[in-house]
């Protein structure tokens, strides 16, 4: 997958989509990925990357997600994790 | 009871009871939502009782395989819904051609097409008389619950054997997939086709007085015939008037001569009732409780639930409808089981009311828009 | 005499298997007749589980829930959403660590239990808090405990059974505890 | 209903297999399917006499075409079925009873056309049915039609402009597919034919003999030939036979050359003894 | 006359030329007697107005083709007979929930089965109505003769367009194989679907007052969803009993309130007649020559001849059956055509004559049957 | 009826392809049908940005089945038609209109079940189709039975004792009916997937690409995969990628080896460009 | 006013051809309706063929003849196989060189004519019998011969158009000879 | 094809099966087939061993028959051609 330069990414989850499979967990080479313990509308803890600066931006988590509900994109400063709702009434709370 | 097994069963599990209850030995399948755990759960059960459980790969190949199968002298049995049903429009009419004994379990979702596929449907009473090019016979079966399940997958299987023809139990997603408490006798009466005397010339379609000729099996040394052509008392291929007319009209005589042992219908309520309700299937039960929650407020509701859709108990509805106050028939669709019961109750007006709906309206809605129509 | 039984909850909370083993039981060890529907389409992880069962000592007619005598909601929300479902005077169980008793109507007679918070508290797992609903439902009258106990034999796992039976006993005890008035049948 | 005349002199050696009331059968003059049958019928009349076969179990089924109309004239169980049903009928017929011994014989529309998925799939399961495809490149019952196995650029009659699809080569379509043993023959060569035939009706699981032939009426005449000899003659010309050859090796050119040989011979386990062996270990409690 | 050619063609051959007529672009086939014919004659000559001809490898390959290539714009149409039309079952139904205008052409021929494949029949008349499963819509035209295989293909196609449902040519082997003389106006009137406007907004299943949508073409921008489950305006699943019921209602009322553009009969002969004939297809011919047989007896007979069979003209076939001594029926079958007549002509008698032939029965046959039967 | 949604925020690169107000699709937890999807989209979203094709041209065909139901997520000219008739569909769509790109997304069940006549007579034609089998060797969207695909010994809800049957190879047996380019690929690869589909989008002529996937569902936990990463790493370490193999070389084993790879890369004709030629021709009166 | 043609002959007789011709000739260039069906069913060579024309001022009904005005038998057997469908003072065109006129019923109006004969002396082959027919047929009135000479020229296969013309006269000439009434229309 | 020994055979062709293909006569290696002057029922000129004496037995026209209407047997004395009918109705003179 394409090599980003300044190593800096945004890792970001949508919410709403992400449905708790772990592949993406299981695919990211470098752990940057977990569960965390934001429950959507759908009762799904989502995806989160705990682990952001050790993101190689190999989008292998991007590629692998079934629900096209988490991607990387470049990021500033720093690399972080987020979590973004599609709208705003889906975001739950756990 | 003696003999009598309890069950708390779905509708799809009863029919396959019923069906190794009357000796199934042979069934073909594919899977589709609402039929799948029927098969699945004869892929466990029957051959456990040496019976062949077998996956074509698709609908066609199935009941085709079953066709055969009942030719080599085995019992057999596909089932479908919609989708899959369409698709052996071909072979139902083979089956009726050939006189092979063949039950085919339906249980409707909601269509047209794909539509939904868990949910129960109505949409296919006609389609389970005349999907099949020709005019050739058919005995359709509408159970109103489990227990109707297993005993009319015994009578399907009865009436396909004593009369060599196509049965099919039309049952729908709600009966299918709802449990209920069934008693399953172990005595049940169980007809199995006549066979030919060994050593006799044997001709594979001619018939006696009954207009059922006996059958023989694949592999007893009697070289039959089975022909899909327009043929005669051997199967030869005979492309006449005379030979058509003769055939054509055996054929379906076989059923229009024995609606004594087809057909069966149930009445339910009152005698002197405002509306004779006519409704099949699992709308059958809507009705029934609509009767009951109309009883409550003194507006007198009589059921019709004919059970055997094709043939209709036509004498019965028609005895029923004289007596009532005005006859309405439900349905979920726009008027099938109505357009018969229109034909047979020439002499009165009949209402229609169609409930489309992808759950079991409640009888207190049903009982409202039969008010609604009873009174307008 | 027919009674509508209504249970509600979220998938993975055994809501089918109970209904299951109350129409087992009634159906294998009464008299009575019983059926039941479930609702489907459950497409993603954590939709709502319902099921209707009638018992009657006649034939039934209508195989659905549309009065419920008795209905048991073991999730929040749902009693909202099927209370058009439930007579007036209906007794209603819930399990109160999921939901509030204080949002239902004043009509139905209400037997709230944490049957979550027991099952976890008393037997380790929250995952036989439908196992002590049971329990307390067998105290309404309408299936004897005996038969659920042998429906459980019968039906779940050998090695499910004994933490299910005590889940069982637990409910009675608790429920009884409360003095429900059984309903006469 | 005309008298029914049961029997009549059996003169030809082979008449014991046939229904010969019913000759001369409806072929036209000259037709391959008739030199094809012959051949099959000789290999059992020859297993019968030599005691490997039992013709009481032999069950013959066509589906629909000229080939499949077979099924209307020989003595054993014999079935015309629908059009590309014969595969499924003699599979549920095997599957009930695995005394059974079903031949298909029909045409390359009736199984390669419009039943071409059961084909693929019978051959994939092993299952135990010998196939016989009479493939004379066009559907001859309905008129000369285009058919999967008509050469490109022939003219038919629903390719008045010449046929812009390309034909299947079924030798390796079906070996692909799986199957025990899989042949191609041609009617010019009976004797090879029924060799084949004689070998496969012995074995189990799924066997496929395609044998090349000819439609002299419907689709020789487009093609130019003026007598069923002419097309047969042409076949002779364009068949090769050959040995060892990997079946995707095998050729179907009409231009060069089509191969015919064995191809595939295995002795795998046919699904119909997998099948029973299995629900004889369900009843005995072995699974 | 200007603008009119005149043919000497065979019931086939004018279908082909009625469907060029109305704009045919797109046709697939698979052979099967008697509509190879037809298919062959369009292999030859729709490639010279450009249009494509297409052999699938079943009869399902075949419409599905069809449907995919109405879904391109082309107008689209497929032949065939009772065992492929027996295969079509479930596609109609995909047709007909998706809205797809597409045209059948189905020669009756001999039935059940493969029956007899030379010969005419008319045993699929409720075939051609019921044969998929669920309560979807379809029109149905029966051509009497080559004049109106010519006529009635148009008619179809422009029904078909106009209503974006399947339309069914019901002909048979005596029609579709008998030749007669026919008149061609090149300036026949053709319906195309309605278009969205270019740039707007579009919901493929958003209809407006006519309850017809406007139907894009794929490859125009539009991003249409060719749904076959149970969908909304947009296409999107929705499986309620609301989307349900207003979907089906809507597919169904597609033809139900356009009757009057689609409705059509004839009548022949007297007035005040002994018998009302019901006759249709090649039928209604020797039913027309038997009325002219009974005028030289003295006896009055009068045709109804149902030129749309689905829908029937109900009110014109009422108003004949009042004014009629008696009405009967007169079919190949054992009563199809009869079925609809007696539940539209509620408050009489109507008799049934089956004439089951492998050839048309002259009017001499059809008048002796008939006077033996109004006579009894 | 609901207010209609018609468009939410985009957020992910490919939401420009998804009918996103349709999100999250009802696909369970980890199924590997959607990592197929996205690495279909995203060779679309390449080919876009790279000029290379025409997104109003695509069609997205689905027959029925937890795969073709992708057709109701896509933001192309997409159809979800009937079980195994995706591909019939498509042919007519693209040759009624020949600037159509069709794309067929669907299972294993509905194109090599049910629809595998029209996916082998497609190949022999070689109609242009890219054919996208979903391969997740059940059929995942009536709750897990017998696929023609599943691995011989398999439980699935129809083999309760084991599957008797022997799967179908598809890569041989679509490279043995015709095609411009067979390709398998796997879910654990996406990259490689990617490039399959870059480079098939923009041929003509028949393009299969089978891709092995998962059905955490309904498949994987019969099998005893608990979480679908078990499954994911399960296909990950039996998928072989391999370059050069012969199409009937080419593994399709659950113990030992599912190879993967491009197995045919040609360049004939496509089938709608010789009859659209052809009726050139016939219309210009060279023919 | 309605006229029936009944056509019949063996198989490879060209009847089928002379047939269409008539119905050609009289759809395209006079004002008359005109229908034909032939019988099929030929499996084997030799067959009957058969055809059924009708020719009328008005729309036609019935589209087969059953009590044809004019029958023509090609061969021999025929005309005792279809006299049930040819009324009574019928024409009846036979060719005398297959056909014994002595065994025809009394009640018929018979025209013979060799008709191979002619075709093979006058012409060198027996194939063009069926256009010498055609000739003699074009006496009856019904068809007027330029009509005829027309349709051949559009139908028949430029090489064999001046020869068939030439039978057409020549059965004309020898009908001509016999005299014939012409039917009135 | 089997190798008869004493080389005197009956080449019989069934006259009422027989449809004038000529199959047999192109196929036999030594021409002693020939399309007779017997016309049967149905129209169709049969088939004749008009040169019997140059059989060889080798069957190939009994093989090749698609209509079962020759055969090919031992004779006696001198080979000879034959034409059989299977019923007496069925056989037509010219
Ligand atoms: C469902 C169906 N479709 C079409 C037909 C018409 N039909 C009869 S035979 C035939 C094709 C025969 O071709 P083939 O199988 O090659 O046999 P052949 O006549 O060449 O031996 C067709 C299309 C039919 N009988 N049933
Ligand atoms: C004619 C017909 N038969 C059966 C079905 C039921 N059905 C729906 S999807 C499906 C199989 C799906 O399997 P596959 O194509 O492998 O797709 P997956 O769900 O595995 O992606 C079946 C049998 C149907 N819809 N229509
Ligand atoms: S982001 Fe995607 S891959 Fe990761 S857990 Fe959520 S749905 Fe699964
Ligand atoms: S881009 Fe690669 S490293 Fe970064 S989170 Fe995704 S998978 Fe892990
Ligand atoms: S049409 Fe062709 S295939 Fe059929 S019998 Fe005649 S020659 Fe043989
Ligand atoms: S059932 Fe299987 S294939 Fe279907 S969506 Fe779920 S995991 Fe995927
Ligand atoms: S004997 Fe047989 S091969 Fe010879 S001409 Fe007669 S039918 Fe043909
Ligand atoms: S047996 Fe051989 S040599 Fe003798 S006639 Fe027959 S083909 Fe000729
Ligand atoms: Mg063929
Ligand atoms: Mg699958």
């Amino acid at each position: 997958m394409s090599k980003p330069s300044p190593k800096v990414f945004d890792i970001v989850t949508i919410g709403d989509r992400c449905k708790e499979c772990e592949i993406c967990v299981t695919v990211c080479p470098t752990k940057v990925l977990v569960i965390s313990d934001v429950m959507n509308r759908n009762g799904y803890k989502v995806s989160f990357a705990a682990n952001p600066d050790k993101c190689i931006g190999c989008k292998l988590c991007e590629w692998s997600c079934p629900d096209f509900a988490i991607f990387v994109r470049q990021g500033e400063g720093k690399s972080r994790g987020l979590i973004v709702w599609s709208s705003p009434e889906k975001a739950v709370a756990r | 009871m003696r003999g009598v097994s309890v069950g708390y069963l779905t509708g799809n599990q009863a029919v396959a009871e019923g069906a190794m209850a009357a000796g199934l030995k042979f069934y073909a399948g594919y899977p589709i939502t609402p039929a799948s755990d029927l098969f699945e759960y004869l892929s466990e059960k029957l051959p456990k009782r040496g019976g062949i459980v077998y996956q074509g790969e698709d609908e066609i190949a199935s009941i085709v395989a079953a066709i055969g199968a009942s030719w080599s002298g085995a019992k057999a049995m596909t089932a479908t819904s919609g989708p899959g049903f369409s698709l052996m429009a071909e072979s139902i009419g083979l089956a009726a051609m050939t006189e092979t004994p063949v039950v085919v379990a339906v249980n409707m979702r909601t269509g047209p097409s794909t539509g939904i596929a868990t949910t129960p449907g109505q949409g296919d009473v006609m389609q389970s008389r005349w999907l099949s090019h020709g005019h050739y016979p058919v005995v359709v079966y509408a159970p109103t619950g489990v227990q109707d399940s297993f005993d009319l997958t015994i009578k399907a299987f009865n009436v396909a054997e004593a009369l060599r023809v196509p049965a099919i139990i039309l049952s729908d997603a709600a009966i299918a997939h709802g449990r209920e408490k069934v008693m399953m006798r172990s005595d049940v009466p169980v007809v199995s086709r006549k066979k030919p005397t060994p050593g006799s010339k044997y001709l594979p379609y001619e018939a006696g007085d009954d207009l059922v000729p006996p059958m023989a099996a694949f592999g007893e040394g009697f070289n039959v015939l089975v022909e899909s052509l327009q043929h005669d008392e051997r199967g030869y291929y005979v492309p006449t008037s005379h030979a058509f007319e003769k055939l054509v009209t055996r054929l379906n005589r076989k059923v229009d001569d024995n609606r004594k042992m087809i057909v069966e219908s149930r009445v339910y309520g009152e005698e002197n009732a405002d509306v004779l309700l006519v409704a099949f299937g699992s709308y059958a039960r809507v009705a029934r409780g609509a009767a009951r929650r109309a009883r409550e407020e003194g507006f007198r509701v009589r059921v019709f639930v004919p059970i055997s859709i094709w043939p209709l108990d036509e004498e019965g509805l028609r005895r029923e409808a004289s007596r009532a106050g005005s006859v309405v028939v439900m349905e979920n669709n726009l008027g099938q089981l109505y357009r018969e019961v229109q034909r047979v109750v020439r002499d009165r007006d009949v209402g229609f009311l169609p409930l489309l709906k992808v759950e079991l309206p409640t009888p207190t809605e049903a009982l409202r828009s039969l008010r609604g129509m009873v009174r307008a | 005499m027919r009674t509508e039984i209504i249970l509600a909850g979220k998938g993975g909370q055994g809501i089918l298997l109970a209904g299951y083993l109350i129409g087992y039981s009634v159906a294998k060890f009464t008299n009575y007749q019983v059926s039941s529907t479930e609702e489907y389409g459950a497409e993603t992880r954590g939709t709502d589980s319902k099921m209707d069962i009638v018992i009657s000592d006649e034939e039934i007619d209508f195989i659905g829930a549309e009065r419920a005598d008795v209905a048991i909601f073991m999730f929040k929300d749902q009693a909202a959403k099927y209370s058009r479902l439930v007579r007036d005077g209906a007794t209603v169980m819930i399990d109160s660590t999921l939901v509030d008793a204080s949002t239902l109507p004043a009509s139905w007679r209400v037997i709230d239990l944490p049957f979550t918070e027991l099952a976890e508290k008393g037997l380790g797992t929250p995952r036989v808090a439908n196992m002590v609903m049971l329990g307390a439902f067998t105290t309404l009258g309408l299936v004897p405990l005996d038969a659920l106990e042998s429906a459980v034999r019968e039906v779940v796992s050998p090695r499910w059974v004994d933490l299910n039976l005590k889940a069982l006993r637990l409910g009675v005890e608790e429920a009884s505890r409360k003095a429900v008035n059984p309903l006469t049948r | 209903m005309e008298a029914i005349q049961v029997s009549v002199p059996r003169i030809h050696p082979l008449d014991d297999y046939l229904r010969t009331d019913r000759l001369p059968h409806t072929l036209c003059p000259g037709c391959g399917i008739g030199i094809a049958l012959n051949a099959f019928l000789r290999a059992v009349s020859e297993l019968v006499g030599e005691g490997r076969l039992d013709r009481k179990n032999v069950l013959f089924v066509g589906g629909i075409g000229c080939t499949a109309r077979t099924s209307m004239y020989t003595m054993f169980d014999s079935a015309h079925v629908t059009h590309g049903r014969a595969i499924p009928f003699a599979t549920g017929a095997r599957l009930a009873n695995p005394n059974i011994i079903p031949v298909v014989f029909s045409g390359d529309g009736d199984l390669a056309g419009i039943g071409g998925n059961h084909l693929i799939h019978a051959a994939r399961r092993n299952m135990d049915l010998l196939v016989v495809v009479i493939n004379n490149m066009t559907y001859g019952l309905t008129g000369g039609q285009l058919s999967p196995t008509t050469p490109t650029g022939h003219y038919t009659t629903t390719t008045p402009y010449g046929n812009p699809e390309r034909p299947f080569n079924l030798i390796p379509l079906v070996a692909a597919a799986g199957g025990n043993y899989v042949a191609r023959a041609s009617i010019t060569q009976p004797e090879v034919m029924k060799s084949y035939f004689k070998k496969a009706l012995l074995k189990e699981g799924f066997r496929l003999i395609e044998v090349v032939s000819t439609c002299p009426e419907n689709y020789g005449r487009h093609l130019g030939y003026k007598s069923p000899s002419d097309f047969y003659l042409k076949i002779k010309g364009v068949v090769k036979m050959r040995s060892g050859v990997k079946p995707w090796d095998v050729k179907y050119d009409w231009n060069s050359e089509i191969t015919i040989g064995e191809f595939v011979d295995r002795n795998e386990p046919g699904f119909s003894r997998l099948l029973h062996e299995q629900v004889r270990k369900v009843m005995a409690g072995e699974n």
